[in-house]
């Protein structure tokens, strides 16, 4: 698989997938997409990578501990957002949405905690998912 | 509205959490599950006495009402297995520190443990059939974990059989939910109960309740679906295996009377006859399978095959006598096998093997062990005063009460060969004469959970009056779902 | 009434004693001074059982109750009257006699602690079984019984026999006992109630019950078990492995009395009828027969009282069987005259086992001489036994003929008193080659070690017990008129009357021992030839015995069967395993379902046209997922395996699901690749599948998968009943969860418990594939990757 | 239509089973994965009503919209299948590596 070609593709995709992955994550409230597609995506974009440079490129080896604490991270994410509902909603997991007015653009945002509860499942999904690349990759 | 019924799965969640956070500081987690341990014990405990004095709890996690959000249900029967698996879980938690060697395996243990106290925890919670599933995934993977993560051969065999059966089950689980949803049109127990009382005898409905019996008599190792038991059972971790034996296969068997004591409840006619073969081909398998071994935790393993057997005899009389006696039955055999698992894993740090015939002598090298052992020998064979004693004689006494001659038949006889088979271990270990010493020394750290365990035996077999009253009661409000219902439909 | 409390609990807290004791009385040398401590416990249970006695005189039985669990009846209550007085002073005197001897008997190097802790339990459990008043206290303590004896036969556990012994005495008893239990719980269901004073007082209505047959089967299994009832008796001569002491104990006043003493005890309630009279007696003649006829055979002195005393607990069964008042006062006179000669015979032959270093015939012989003393106790034992004028037996035995010749329902009047006639015979034949081989004749071959006389403490008890045995057939009356008389009133539920003298004059019984003498020294004298035509017997059909059964049918034979039967069913094989499950779940699933009529309305499912990209997508996932089974190649396989993933996707899009299908898509992808990562190191597919002999079943079961499947979904698809919840979610989830894509909100917030769990699972897969591959095999890398310091 | 999709459920399990029986692990693995496409299927089609929308609100609001809640199920139904399949890979990966074999059949070491 170490054939030019991919690894070109590659350089050019894989970032595009990240940003887009982002993107997903942050409208997944409103259109399609989400925590999870984010994340799914996001660990596409680093399964290219990992195929086409293995881990010459971005070091798998020695940053596996990077992906232990994302999932760990995320998780504890999700868990304090929905501890954050139990103490400020009256239940656990009780979302809030607030609307802010931002400071420069003057629009009118809104803010689900729910969005918050989505970047933790974004992290532990991605985590999860490079983290069993990894330690797959690793067997070889 | 009290955050009562939600810290049974919130304390673990957190703590298995926590610990993951935690993976190098060796002391901090130590501290950690110690308090939370004893944390999730009081809570547990102080939700069933709230249980016992208020009636059935109900929680709406999100704050949506039902049937929209997800609603945790705490009732008598709930809140018993609650404070069953968590001393269950205490001893095992305890013993893990002994039982495990390197700190890397104690750091994963204990993450993939809490993990599964709340798996376990929320299945006796939840009152939504999908999450339900859920729960059911998170224990199932737990277990997975659990089982596989010492990588010995024997685990690895036994992960490969297991993973495949729970595949297999979840993948009919998501079939049973797609019908009910698709009847019904709603996911929450209480409203289902509501809806499909009305079209109770759809063969659709027959349908759906078959599968869940295939899914949850699987995890409940119900025969012929117990196949993955043996090997699991004899080749995971200790304090593991006598979690399975102990609560976790009990998950199975609760989902299954919670079901047909809430959503199921006109099809118990339909399925009793089926249910009751089941039962006594389960018994009478389960103790011949525990007879042929030479292994000691294999024959733990058919043993709780065959207990299972008892349970659901007495599920399947659908009586309140006899939900009852399964009820305490389930609590009984819970503490007296997690007991005599772990006594096991003494033998198994001593000398490495788990076969008889390699043992003995413990009589010499340690009377106290040998005392614990028979305590739960003779519980479980159902001799009096003992807890074991009560758990087999309400049994009988429903199924006579009931008319059932035959499936009570099969449990006198198969009760015999419990006692025999029993025995034949118990002599084998600790008074044959073996010549090879030990191993290993005897570590008592690991002794505590075992006496603990067996003197609450013995406590439930001199003190059963309230317990067996406890058990009457949960069964009394299973079988008046209305109770249920109301809780979670009613104003909240 | 707490002296009652004391009498049950003072041996239980003996031995509780013992046990907390035990570790700080390892360490000092306590001798014979333990054994003394210990003789107080018995000592003082008879003193507070005879101040029950005048008591019981004067206003009959009273009780004593503790709760226990009230919701069933299950209490603790004691009964105090005179078949329980009568009882308890065997087992109390007898077990003070028993002690005693002990201190003599076990040797220094015998643990000691552990012996009188298992004997005060064991003691206590029989005053328990004997006061109790609750079928369910009695039950425990029944089966406590059960647990102490068999602590006491497996006391030299080291000894495979001793096992072994202790093994099928608590298997048999065990039974007995399950079987009792269910046999209490069909009582209850007649009378509603577990009181036993309340019971005896329903007579009436629990024989006129459907359920008295099998109430009186299983509570009866129970006894006949217990006491060594034919075929049950097997367990007994085994159990001769315990120390001797335990030995007297247990077969002579005690254990095996217990079942005698529940038939009589309940025998108000059930007797009087011809099933009781058929089943008690018959079982009771059968085992007196079989008892005598194994006994003569014996060439082990123990062996021969074992089976010696199987005959005789034959005999009382048979009494208290017979039903009439008459038959109950011979049976409660020939319980205590047992209890007493048979306890000084077993203690003899532990003082000749200590003297010789053997107890089997072959080796002992002619004792008279070295054994004086021993010789005394033992005449008046033997001849107690055999039933011959100025004993105590002699009573009981003329009693005994006197009651089969007065017996009710019998079929054939003649039938009965022969058989009792044989019986004796044998017990004749048995006693005097107690008696004359082992004190007159020399044997054929020399002992151990030279014989030599017991010291006096050895010699106390049993010496003691011969004095009672004589006093009971020369002033008889005294027993009677003191306890005897009210034991059988007990039994037998009316006022009793005990006239008991040696001499009666010349009547039918008389005859019949005379019968009995003349034929019995007839036997006697033939005694070897009949022995040998006996062993030839058993060697011809030695499937005859009971304990063939036990030995070759249950102990080693149905071991190797499960494990063949287990071997067969669970094979270790996953494929086999998998079979069985899917086709029981998918075949019940049918049955069940259709059961319960035809669900399908073929109507209303054509009704939706035809869609063209529906149709193509189907068809393409049908191909997709067969050319998965079809593909050898593994790579095509798991890439078809892709596209169905894709195909599935893509159905997703069509349903209207986008966030699935991209989700479904990307897993797809990263599955596929995992699972290309995966197998790339294996082997190539098909080396090593050899050619499917199973194909057949495993097409067919697939095909009944598939079919279910399709009948389950079409059952589905016309069933939809009701509104769904979904139109509150459409509702209320853009106002109340600020979001538009109601799938999102869904997951994240009215469904955020489930997601909560579903990344904790997520994470759980890749702890547990961290441990699988990381913690065995290169514990190196713990430290770099995930591990600590 | 109705009558088509059950059909092809049928299909994929019946396919599944079929391959999950076989004694190479790797079809088991494949079978295992298209029992689960199945049974995310039938959940999915359960909210089944015919045509419908999208469930994303705010556009038009004149068509019915698609039953959420089984999307909702299926989308955790996924994930966690996805999890369980990669750890069974791993495992028969174990498999090979421990056992020297990827025939199912071999894995007898623990009967009776």
């Amino acid at each position: 698989m170490n054939s030019l070609i991919f690894k070109t593709i590659t350089k050019v995709v894989s970032p595009i997938l990240m940003i887009f992955s982002l993107y997903l994550l942050l409208r997944g409230h409103q259109l399609p997409g989400g925590g999870f597609i984010a994340g799914l995506m996001t660990s596409a974009g680093f399964v290219m990578i990992y195929l086409a440079y293995g881990c010459e490129r971005f070091d798998f080896k020695h940053r596996s501990r990077v992906f232990y604490f994302m999932f760990s991270g995320g998780l504890a994410l999700s868990f304090l957002t929905g501890l954050a509902g139990l103490f400020v909603g009256g239940y656990f997991l009780k979302s809030g949405v607030a609307h802010v007015e931002m400071p420069l653009i003057h629009e009118n945002w809104e803010f689900a905690s729910a969005a918050v509860f989505d970047i933790g499942v974004y992290l532990v999904v991605c985590g999860v998912c490079v983290s069993l690349m990894t330690l797959l990759g690793e067997e070889e | 509205m009290s955050h009562l019924l939600v810290l049974p799965i919130l304390i673990p969640l957190g703590t298995a959490i926590l610990l993951l956070l935690l993976r190098f500081q060796p002391m901090a987690r130590r501290i950690v599950i110690g308090l939370s341990s004893l944390l999730i014990v009081a809570v547990n405990i102080s939700l069933l006495l709230k249980i016992n004095a208020e009636g059935i709890q109900s929680y709406r996690t999100g704050g949506w009402a039902a049937p929209y959000g997800i609603i945790l249900v705490g009732d008598l029967f709930s809140g018993i297995l609650l404070v069953l698996g968590c001393v269950i879980a205490v001893c095992a938690v305890y013993y893990s520190f002994a039982y495990l060697k390197t700190d890397a395996q104690k750091a994963l243990f204990h993450a993939l443990f809490f993990f599964l106290w709340a798996g376990t925890n929320g299945s006796f919670l939840t009152g939504d059939i999908f999450n339900l599933f859920v729960m059911f995934e998170i224990v199932l993977m737990s277990i997975y974990a659990l089982l596989t993560m010492l990588g010995e051969k024997k685990q690895i065999e036994a992960g490969i059989k297991l993973i495949s059966m729970g595949l297999l089950s979840s993948a009919l689980f998501l079939v049973a939910v797609g019908g009910i949803y698709a009847f019904a049109g709603t996911l929450n127990m209480a409203d289902l109960a509501v809806k499909i009382k009305p079209h109770a005898h759809h063969p659709l409905v027959s349908a759906v309740a078959m599968l869940f019996i295939g899914v949850f008599g699987l995890k409940a190792a119900l025969m012929p679906m117990h196949f993955w038991l043996p090997d699991v059972h004899s080749s995971a971790p200790t304090p593991i295996s006598a979690m399975l034996s102990g609560i976790l296969i009990k998950v199975g068997v609760y989902a299954i009377i919670r079901i047909f004591c809430l959503i199921f409840v006109d099809l118990q006619g339909h399925f009793q006859t089926f249910i009751l073969t089941l039962a006594c081909i389960t018994m009478f398998v389960g103790a011949m399978g525990a007879v042929a071994q030479t292994d000691l935790k294999r024959v733990l393993a058919y043993s709780s095959v065959s207990q299972i057997g008892y349970i659901f005899m007495g599920i399947g009389f659908f009586s309140v006598a006899g939900m009852g006696a399964a009820i305490f039955y389930i609590i009984s055999h819970g503490i007296i096998k997690a007991s005599l698992f772990l006594a096991a894993g003494v033998l198994k740090k001593m000398r490495g093997t788990m076969e008889m015939s390699e043992h003995g002598n413990m009589m010499k090298i340690s009377p106290i062990f040998t005392l614990f052992f028979l305590i739960g020998v003779f519980s479980l064979g159902g001799i009096p005063p003992s807890s074991g004693f009560f758990m087999k004689f309400q049994l009988i006494k429903a199924g006579l009460d009931g008319a059932f001659y035959l499936p009570v038949a099969v449990a006198l006889v198969v009760s015999l060969f419990t006692l025999f088979y029993l025995i034949q271990a118990w002599q084998k270990i600790c008074l044959h004469t073996q010549e090879k010493a030990p191993e290993n020394p005897l570590n008592p750290h690991l002794l505590v959970p075992v006496g603990v365990l067996a003197l609450l035996a013995l406590v439930l077999g001199f003190a059963s009056a309230p317990v067996i009253d406890l058990a009457n009661a949960a069964s009394e409000q299973l079988f008046t779902p209305e109770l249920y219902i109301n809780a979670v439909m009613g104003k909240q | 009434m707490t002296s009652i409390l004391i009498i049950v609990f003072f041996p239980f807290a003996a031995s509780l004693l013992l046990l907390l004791l035990s570790p700080a009385l390892q360490k000092i040398n306590f001798g014979t001074r333990l054994g003394w401590a210990i003789s107080v416990v018995p000592f003082t249970c008879v003193a507070l059982i005879l101040s029950l006695l005048p008591g019981v005189h004067a206003g009959g039985a009273s009780t004593f109750h503790i709760p226990w669990v009230p919701r069933y009846g299950i209490e603790l209550s004691f009964l105090v009257d005179g078949l329980s007085i009568l009882f308890g002073l065997l087992i109390s005197g007898i077990g003070f006699l028993v002690v005693v001897y002990s201190i003599w008997y076990l040797s220094e190097k015998e643990d000691r602690l552990k012996f009188y802790l298992y004997l005060m339990m064991f003691m206590g459990a029989m005053l328990g079984v004997v006061f109790s008043n609750n079928l369910f206290g009695l039950f425990t303590f029944w089966e406590l019984t059960s647990v102490s004896s068999f602590m006491l036969i497996g006391f030299w556990y080291h000894k495979d026999v001793s096992r072994y012994g202790a093994t099928k005495a608590l298997v048999i008893t065990g039974v007995g006992g399950i079987a009792m239990l269910a046999g209490f719980i069909v009582l209850y269901s007649i009378t509603g109630t577990f009181d036993i004073s309340e019971i005896l007082l329903m007579g009436d209505v629990i024989r006129a019950s459907d359920f008295y047959v099998p109430a009186l089967i299983l509570i009866f299994l129970g006894c006949a078990t217990k006491s060594a009832q034919f075929p049950f008796h097997v367990w007994l001569p085994n159990a001769m492995e315990a120390p001797t002491p335990v030995s007297a104990y247990l077969h002579s006043a005690t254990m095996v009395k217990a079942g005698i003493f529940l038939v009589a005890r309940l025998s108000p309630a059930f007797s009087g009828t011809a099933f009781w009279t058929g089943l008690v007696a018959g079982v009771g003649l059968t085992t007196m027969v079989v008892g005598g006829y194994m006994a003569i055979r014996q060439t082990d002195l123990k062996g021969l009282l074992a089976y010696s005393t199987i005959s005789q607990l034959g005999m009382i069964m048979a009494m208290l069987g017979f039903g009439t008042q008459y038959s109950a006062e011979a049976a409660i006179v020939h319980i205590i005259n047992h209890a007493g000669f048979k306890a000084a015979l077993f203690m003899i032959v532990g003082i000749i086992d200590h003297g010789c270093g053997t107890r089997d015939l072959t080796y002992v012989g002619g004792l008279k001489k070295e054994m004086p003393h021993s010789f005394k106790i033992a005449l008046v034992g033997c001849l107690s036994m055999a039933g011959l004028p100025i004993f105590g037996g002699f009573i009981s035995k003329e009693m005994f003929y006197e009651s089969t010749l007065h017996m009710p329902y019998s079929g054939f009047p003649y039938l009965i008193p022969f058989i009792a006639v044989s019986a004796s015979i044998f017990t004749f034949a048995y006693s005097f080659k107690f008696l004359i081989w082992g004190f007159f004749y020399d044997a054929p071959k020399s002992p151990p070690h030279h014989p030599h006389e017991a010291p006096a403490l050895g010699l106390f008890s049993p010496a003691l017990l011969a004095i009672i045995v004589v006093l009971l057939g020369i002033a008889p009356g005294f027993f009677a008129h003191g306890v005897l008389e009210l034991a059988a009133s007990a039994v037998s539920g009316k006022t009793a009357d005990l006239n008991l003298a040696l001499w009666h004059g010349v009547n039918t019984p008389l005859i019949m021992s005379f019968f009995t003498v003349v034929i019995g020294i007839f036997l006697f004298m033939r005694l070897k030839k009949v022995v040998s035509v006996q062993d030839k017997l058993s060697e011809k059909v030695p499937w005859l015995s009971p304990n063939f059964v036990y030995n070759k049918g249950f102990l080693e034979g149905i071991p190797p069967l499960t494990q063949a039967c287990m071997r067969w069913f669970q094979s270790g094989n996953l494929k086999q395993y998998l079979s069985v499950i899917i086709t029981f779940v998918m075949l019940s699933t049918f049955g069940l379902s259709i059961s319960q009529g035809n669900p399908l309305t073929f109507a209303r499912l054509f009704q939706t046209e035809l869609n063209f990209v529906h149709l193509l997508t189907f068809i393409l996932l049908i191909v997709a997922s067969l050319a998965t089974v079809c593909f050898k190649n593994r790579i095509s396989a798991i890439l078809a395996l892709g596209m169905t993933g894709f195909l599935v996707a893509f159905f997703y899009v069509l349903m209207g699901a986008p966030d699935l299908a991209l989700t479904q898509f990307l897993v797809e992808s990263v599955a596929v690749i995992l699972i290309l990562l995966v197998f790339y190191f294996l082997p190539p597919y098909f080396k090593e599948a050899p050619p499917q002999r199973t194909k057949i079943s495993d097409i067919s079961i697939s095909v009944l998968v598939g079919s279910v499947m399709t009948y389950y979904m079409l059952m589905v698809m016309d069933s939809h009943l009701t509104e769904t919840i979904a139109g509150y979610y459409l509702e209320v989830s853009e106002k109340l969860a600020g979001g538009r894509n109601v799938v999102n909100v869904v997951i994240v917030d009215f469904r955020g418990l489930d997601t909560m769990f579903e990344i904790a699972v997520f994470s759980i897969a890749a702890l547990g594939v961290y441990g699988m591959l990381k913690l065995k095999k290169k514990p190196k890398h713990i430290s770099k990757v995930l591990g600590s310091k | 239509m109705k009558l088509l999709l059950p059909l092809v459920i049928g299909v994929l399990f019946a396919s599944g089973t079929y391959l999950m029986l076989q004694r190479n692990i790797l079809k088991l693995v494949l079978g295992l994965s298209l029992i689960g496409h199945g049974a995310n299927v039938v959940l999915i089609s359960s909210g089944w009503i015919g045509t419908g929308q999208v469930p994303i609100l705010g556009r038009d609001e004149s068509m019915p919209f698609v039953d959420p809640i089984p999307q909702a199920l299926v989308l955790t139904a996924i994930v966690i299948g996805f999890a369980a399949l990669a750890f069974l890979l791993v495992l028969s990966l174990r498999v090979y590596r421990d056992l020297k074999t990827t025939d199912v059949a071999e894995i007898k070491g623990q009967k009776g």
